[in-house]
């Protein structure tokens, strides 16, 4: 009748088992992860100090797709985070917590920025963005 | 005369910081220095005069081992709730000073408050009623009823339980200080910049150590449950099993873990901008204003579904109970639940159109804001469905639960106006919101609280409440309610604002006195519920009850009225969604012997000495009491290390002990009314 | 348009009440009269539900009271997939109506957007330059500058009637919200950023205007008079503010920012040109550098302000504005 | 669903009760993991300012003025390597052998520390040259969100120490086997922040 997520209280595990039943890790993921972050980390380096590319845009977007990769493999390999562990919980904390962070840092900075574009002044020498004091420029094109 | 001497001037400094005798607005001369002396002398005769009676009956060992230190959800709950009552009369009577100074501070008449002062109150005012009474209270219905609901013994972390307390307990002393010791935030609720930046002297700085102290055992207590909900549920309490306000409880810990650090955060930005001088918020030198507003409102709306959410739930329990059906389409309120819990993450701008973020953003906001009304109408549907082809007894929890639907839906109708962006533009800061937010929050939490007030406390205590003095309360209320803030809707839409302590035109004035009014009958509504607690103590024996006097639904209807210590001699085993309804119909019988010893956690001094230390040290902070503030800070930390040297928190209650409550009296009592 | 007649039934109940003034449900601006249509189109809308629910919890709880045992009482009925899909659909479907209107709205009132019209069916004329305004709020007062007429006011504000009026706003201090209920929506002013309102008044009369956003201690005072007035009524009244006489210069705009509750109107004849620029650069005073020229300089990644490396640590304090006469010819391009 | 009709006997208690204790589950792990999810938005709100703000130089020093980045790699050296340490001394705790895991465990506390020592002397420098937390908006974000990482690490060390103590005095007891599991993914976790951190705060600040 219980599902098989459920407490079910008689295949439960003695307390000590609780943490027993975690991923433990094994000598060669640490080694693994270790490695994959060693190279992870210094690619970055080398781009930024070696100046191996050129275009601003293009090497903050590498720099921040590579941390992303860098963040998994220590999920992976350090915290050993699994869909078994705490019978999924672990898992499903981690996406809401990912997926809210994303909504938090996304938004915030797209709001910031179309608040700061409507409303910062700008020299107008310098003038990136539409002139502060029009409508942006896809307000005034209505 | 400290100028004189400069060496005494330099340890009074080193001593006391900021404090000096100045900092006592009491001793001023004025009217707000004269209103202030009298509040000064009825607390401290209040004051002096529990501390006398609590010692005259030697009471203060009882306090301390059963109360203070005590790791029982049940008793912290209770504990949460009264702290909750006593911040409610400090919010109430901010509440009523500005009513009456808005009802007669008209033209020529300034008033009897300098808006210095009345800035203060309706910044303390709305700060105390969402943190202190909101806040304690959801707080303390999840504390006592949701380990009950799943069959557990206790939360997950007993010993955080009561260290969450004591810090809540702490933010709100924090508060109460400044009454009396320095001054308060004149920044409004949420202590916008550039107000909060410029203001100077403590009244801040109370404002951001007192929600830090309370936002950490928020914190605590919203990682608590989700733990005790997810790993402490009994046997075979499936999550699609669980009784509907374990599941709002479950949505508003998650919540509270996902919004109350990024308030943490922003306060801590805006304490290190007023103390060493950082640039996060500032006007110059780069600070962004905006960021701040952004900010505090990632946390701000989702905390108003925070406060919702819990009273929710209490209603899905109320509604079924007095129906005598089960909840309708249970599924749909639980994925509502979760929708509205996601969706609330996604609209907080819609407190700021009027900042100029643009067409397209305010446009995406207003979408996402309207989106909440979709779950959040499921939900009314949902219980409307449930009373329909039920029995409906018109009990004091039902009466509430009825008033809540009545007003909440036309609070929410105002609340989908105020999301349409252009019209937002019209009504923003307008009294049309005070209106608006007091109606969904006095409509939907104060009366969700008085209602589960109203069902659980003969669980808690054993005797019901008087249905007399309830029906009075509830009728005081609602009438009330409707009188005091059905002219400010009015008012809105004459455009007039928030936050004003003067007003020009004196045709506003009647509407403004109609108010007034209104908030006299709520205040005779208080009045009717502390005649209903009164007489219902005292007719306690008439009142006395069994374990399941409604004729309950789920688990906590199981056990014993007051239950005990351990909850449940047994840990139940769940077949079914209203659990304790088929238990009845089953015609199931108790268990009286075969008792085991059950395993309990201690009560632990810890929780009561960090949260005095973190007082310490946040009242250190306020006003540049660097010793007392690094010591007390250092004393938290020793603390917390010896208390991680202490390896054994638990204890055991005898089988024989447990035999006998189970066959004592108020057990026998509880047989007769469920059988 | 039925919103008309809506609207008469929606005041007609609530003049009873008091024969109040309702200002944003009949406003006398076609913005702010915009942004009430939008206002009652959404509430006819949204109440096409709630109204129905509310009739609907007093029919229920009456007919499903324990009392009556007529009632049907079915105690095991609790789910029924049909009901639950009108449940979620009928509020999707009353959102998503809402919702269009909404959308289509905040992008036709949006208040950077300039008007084209001044009364429905009544486009803006080509020749018609809007009236503009430049607007600062002080503690606790309002500082309006004409820069097409070279005068200033406080705490007074006019425009003739039906012509396009473009508010430019920042503050000085504080941030207040600028509104004057009759004739559009508000929107905030925030010191050291602009922001940028358009309206138009179509009725000659006087109307309040204040600050709906609580900025400190003499807040609950800060108002002012705005008149709507026709164009010869406009011109005399700029004449009358010339005639008042009074220079708005740096030091008169220093007295002025000093914090001061329910100032009384004030009439300067003329200003500093550049002055309202250098207010929202936050640098009126001597030796401020310009928020603009800052943030050009950091834009650029800051290499133009200064030597990166600048041993001497009082190098990073901010450089000294090149001094720039507030008094040039820097009015900005309109 | 939950109300099929049930027409049988009454059932017995036991159908209903457990009658037995069973041990109380525990869910401190689950907790810690949560207790750090709820940290990343602390971390979230910070980097979000330092998104907003890091390019408000007001004319002060610029990310590639005043960021060094040699001492960064060093800095990101220990804090991998302290990382991998400590999950070494997880191995050898699984393994029972208290010695070597207390080893390891003072590798990986050694390191941090000098990540912190460095760090706090990076701060120092910064603020020596005149570029300190109130010059800009840019440093004042810089400073809150680098420092509070920091500080997360010193106190990790604290933590590190107690257990250490605890180990060494009551052994690997279930109880202590929990708090160093607890402590090697606040351990954990902090690295990853730090990833975060070099690249956003340090990398992005100097190129943009
Ligand atoms: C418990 C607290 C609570 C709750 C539940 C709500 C619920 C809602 N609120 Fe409210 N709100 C506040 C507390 C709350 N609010 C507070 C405190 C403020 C002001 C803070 C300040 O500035 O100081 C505020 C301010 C506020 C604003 C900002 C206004 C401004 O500053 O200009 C807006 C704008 O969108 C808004 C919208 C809504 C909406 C759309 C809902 C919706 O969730 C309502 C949904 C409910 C219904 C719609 C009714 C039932 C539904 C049906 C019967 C189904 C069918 C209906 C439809 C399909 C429409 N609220
Ligand atoms: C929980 C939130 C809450 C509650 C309950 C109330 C209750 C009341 N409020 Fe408040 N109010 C706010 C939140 C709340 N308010 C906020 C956030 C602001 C904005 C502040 C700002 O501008 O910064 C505000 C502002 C505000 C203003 C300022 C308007 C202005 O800006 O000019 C006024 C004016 O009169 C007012 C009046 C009242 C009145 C008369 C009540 C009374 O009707 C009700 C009195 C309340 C109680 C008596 C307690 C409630 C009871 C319970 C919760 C349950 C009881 C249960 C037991 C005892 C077991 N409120
Ligand atoms: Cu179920 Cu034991
Ligand atoms: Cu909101």
């Amino acid at each position: 009748m219980s599902q098989p997520s459920s407490p079910g209280h008689h295949a439960m595990p003695p307390a000590s088992h609780d943490a027993m039943h975690e991923h433990q890790g094994s000598l060669r993921g640490y080694l693994t992860g270790f490695l994959l972050a060693a190279i992870l980390t210094v690619i970055p380096f080398w781009l930024v100090m070696g100046h191996a590319i050129a275009n601003q845009q293009v090497l903050i977007l590498v720099i921040l797709a590579l941390a992303i990769v860098q963040i998994f493999v220590h999920i992976v390999y350090f915290l050993h985070l699994d869909t078994r562990s705490e019978s999924g919980w672990n898992m499903m904390a981690f996406i809401f917590t990912a997926v809210l962070v994303i909504i938090v840092l996304g938004a915030s900075i797209w709001v910031m920025y179309n608040e700061n574009v409507n409303m910062m002044p700008m020299a107008p020498q310098y003038q990136q963005h539409p002139i502060s004091h029009q409508p942006t420029g896809k307000q005034a094109s209505r | 005369m400290l100028e004189a001497m400069p060496h005494r001037a330099a340890i009074w400094n080193f001593l006391f910081g900021r404090l000096t005798f100045h900092s006592f607005p009491f001793l001023n001369a004025d009217t707000e220095g004269r209103i202030l002396l009298v509040t000064f002398f009825v607390v401290v005769i209040v004051g002096l005069a529990i501390f006398a009676a609590i010692t005259k009956y030697r009471k203060w060992g009882y306090l301390w081992r059963e109360w203070f230190t005590s790791v029982d959800h049940k008793k912290l709950g209770i504990m949460y709730m009264i702290l909750g009552t006593v911040m409610l009369l400090r919010g109430f009577s901010d509440a009523i000073m500005m009513r009456a100074q808005q009802a007669y501070a008209f033209g020529p008449h300034m008033g009897y408050l300098p808006p210095e002062h009345y800035n203060q109150i309706f910044s303390a005012h709305g700060a105390i009623m969402i943190f202190f009474v909101g806040m304690a209270y959801i707080v303390g219905l999840m504390n006592y009823i949701m380990p009950l609901q799943i069959g557990s013994r206790d939360v997950a972390f007993p010993y955080l339980n009561n260290l969450s307390f004591w810090f809540t307990c702490g933010g709100a002393l924090m508060f109460m200080t400044s009454l009396f010791l320095g001054d308060f935030s004149m920044a409004g609720w949420l202590g916008y910049p550039p107000v909060s930046e410029l203001q100077q002297g403590p009244g801040v700085d109370y404002y951001i150590w007192g929600l830090q102290l309370s936002g950490v055992g928020t914190l605590l207590t919203g990682i608590n449950f989700v733990v005790t909900i997810l790993k402490m549920r009994a046997p075979g309490m499936t999550l699609m099993k669980m009784p509907v306000f374990t599941w709002t409880t479950l949505a508003t810990s998650g919540l509270i873990i996902a919004t109350f650090p990024v308030l943490t955060a922003t306060l801590f930005l805006l304490g290190l901008d007023r103390y060493v001088g950082t640039h996060f918020f500032t006007n110059g030198f780069g600070g962004n204003l905006m960021m701040y507003i952004n900010l505090i409102w990632v946390w701000g709306h989702p905390e108003v579904y925070i406060l919702i959410l819990p009273l929710f739930g209490v209603f899905s329990e109320i509604v079924p109970t007095f129906s005598g059906k089960p909840l309708f389409a249970y599924s749909s309120m639980v994925y509502a639940t979760i929708a509205i819990m996601i969706l609330s993450y996604l609209v907080w701008l819609h407190h700021f159109f009027t900042m100029g973020s643009g067409a397209d953003v305010n446009s995406f906001f207003s979408l996402t804001t309207m989106m909440i009304s979709i779950p959040t109408g499921v939900k009314i549907f949902n219980w409307l469905f449930t009373m329909y082809r039920g029995r409906v007894r018109y009990t004091v929890p039902m009466l509430w639960t009825m008033g809540f639907l009545f007003t909440f839906t036309i609070g929410g109708m105002t609340g989908v106006m105020l999301s349409v962006a252009p019209a937002d533009f019209l009504l923003h800061n307008s009294l049309f919101l005070i209106a608006h937010f007091h109606n969904v929050i006095i409509g939907g939490v104060v009366f969700g609280v008085f209602a589960a007030v109203n069902f659980w406390f003969p669980k808690a205590f054993g005797f019901k409440l008087d249905e007399f003095w309830g029906k009075a309360t509830f009728w005081f209320w609602l009438i009330g309610f409707w009188v005091a803030f059905g002219p400010l809707y009015i008012l809105g839409l004459m455009g007039v604002t928030r936050r004003l302590s003067h007003f020009e035109d004196p045709s506003l004035q009647p509407y403004f006195i109609v108010a007034a009014f209104g908030a006299f009958l709520i205040a005779l509504g208080i009045l009717s519920f502390i005649i209903q607690i009164y007489v219902s103590i005292v007719r306690r024996k008439q009142y006395a009850v069994g374990g399941d006097p409604w004729d309950g639904r789920t688990l906590e209807w199981s056990t014993t009225s007051p239950p005990p210590d351990y909850n449940y001699a047994f840990i139940p085993m769940v077949r079914h969604r209203d659990a304790w309804a088929t238990m009845k119909k089953l015609g199931f019988t108790r268990p009286r012997d075969g008792f085991n010893d059950i395993h309990m956690p201690k009560n632990t001094a810890m929780g009561i000495v960090v949260g005095a230390l973190s007082f310490a040290c946040a009242f250190g902070l306020v006003w540049y009491i660097w010793w007392l503030a690094a010591a007390s800070l250092l004393g938290v930390v020793i603390a917390s290390i010896v208390h991680s040297f202490n390896y054994h928190q638990h204890h055991h209650i005898p089988a024989d002990e447990v035999r006998r409550f189970e066959s004592g009296g108020p057990q026998a009592a509880a047989q007769g009314a469920s059988a | 348009m039925s919103v008309k007649r809506f609207r008469g039934l929606l005041l007609l109940p609530l003049l009873l009440l008091g024969g109040c003034n309702l200002v944003l449900l009949d406003p006398s601006g076609d913005v702010a009269r915009q942004q009430s249509d939008i206002m009652i189109t959404t509430t006819i809308i949204v109440a096409l539900i709630i109204v129905p629910v509310l009739i609907a919890i007093g029919i229920v709880a009456w007919r499903y009271r324990a009392s009556n045992q007529r009632a049907k009482y079915d105690p095991e009925w609790d789910h029924s997939p049909q009901l639950e899909l009108v449940v979620w659909a009928v509020p999707l479907l009353i959102i998503i109506a809402v919702g269009a209107v909404s959308w289509i709205g905040t992008h036709q009132v949006d208040p950077f957007r300039p008007l084209d019209r001044i009364a429905p069916g009544k486009p803006v004329a080509a020749d018609v330059k809007p009236l503009e305004v430049d607007v600062v709020s002080l503690r606790w007062k309002w500082l309006f500058l004409y820069p097409q007429y070279g005068v200033a006011t406080v705490n007074e504000l006019a425009a003739p009637i039906d012509r396009p009026i473009r508010f430019k706003l920042t503050a000085d201090t504080m941030m207040d919200s600028f509104f004057v209920p009759a004739l559009a929506g508000q929107i905030y002013t925030m010191p050291g950023m602009q922001t940028v309102l358009h309206g138009v008044i179509n009725k000659p009369g006087e109307y309040r205007g204040f600050s709906a956003n609580f900025s400190g201690s003499g807040f609950t005072d800060m108002r002012f008079r705005f008149h709507g007035l026709s164009a010869q009524d406009f011109d005399q009244w700029v004449a009358k503010v010339r005639a008042a006489g009074g220079d708005l210069d740096r030091a008169a705009y220093d007295q002025l920012r000093q914090p001061s509750r329910d100032a009384p109107v004030h009439y300067y004849a003329k200003f500093d040109a550049g002055l309202y620029d250098r207010i929202l650069n936050l640098c009126v005073d001597p030796g401020e550098t310009c928020k603009s020229q800052m943030m050009a300089a950091d834009a650029k990644g800051g290499e133009a302000m200064q030597d990166p490396h600048g041993h001497d640590p009082h190098a990073m304090s901010m450089p000294a504005a090149a001094p720039q006469p507030l008094s040039a010819p820097a009015a900005p391009a309109h | 669903m939950n109300t099929t009709a049930i027409d049988t006997a009454p059932p017995a208690p036991a159908d209903y009760y457990c009658l037995t204790e069973s041990p109380p589950r525990n869910g401190t792990l689950l907790g810690f993991w949560i207790y750090l999810m709820s940290d990343c938005f602390i971390f979230a709100s910070l980097f979000a300012c330092y998104a907003v703000l890091g390019t408000a130089y007001a004319g002060g020093p610029t990310g590639a003025e005043v960021l060094d980045l040699p001492g960064l790699a060093v800095n990101t050296a220990l804090l991998l390597v302290s990382s991998v340490t400590f999950g070494f001394a997880m191995l050898e705790m699984a393994r029972g052998r208290k010695g070597a895991m207390l080893g390891w465990l003072a590798v990986a506390g050694l390191l941090a520390a000098a990540f912190v020592s460095l760090e706090i002397r990076e701060f120092l420098g910064m603020i020596a040259e005149g570029a300190g937390p109130g010059r800009s908006a840019f440093l004042s974000s810089f400073f809150t969100l680098v420092a509070t990482h920091g500080l997360h690490v010193t106190l990790g060390i604290l933590w590190l120490v107690v257990l250490v103590v605890q180990s060494i005095r009551f052994g690997l007891t279930e109880d202590n086997v929990r708090r160093l599991r607890c402590l090697s993914m606040f351990w954990h976790f902090l690295d990853l922040v730090w990833v975060g951190v070099f690249s956003y705060v340090y990398l992005v600040g100097v190129v943009r």
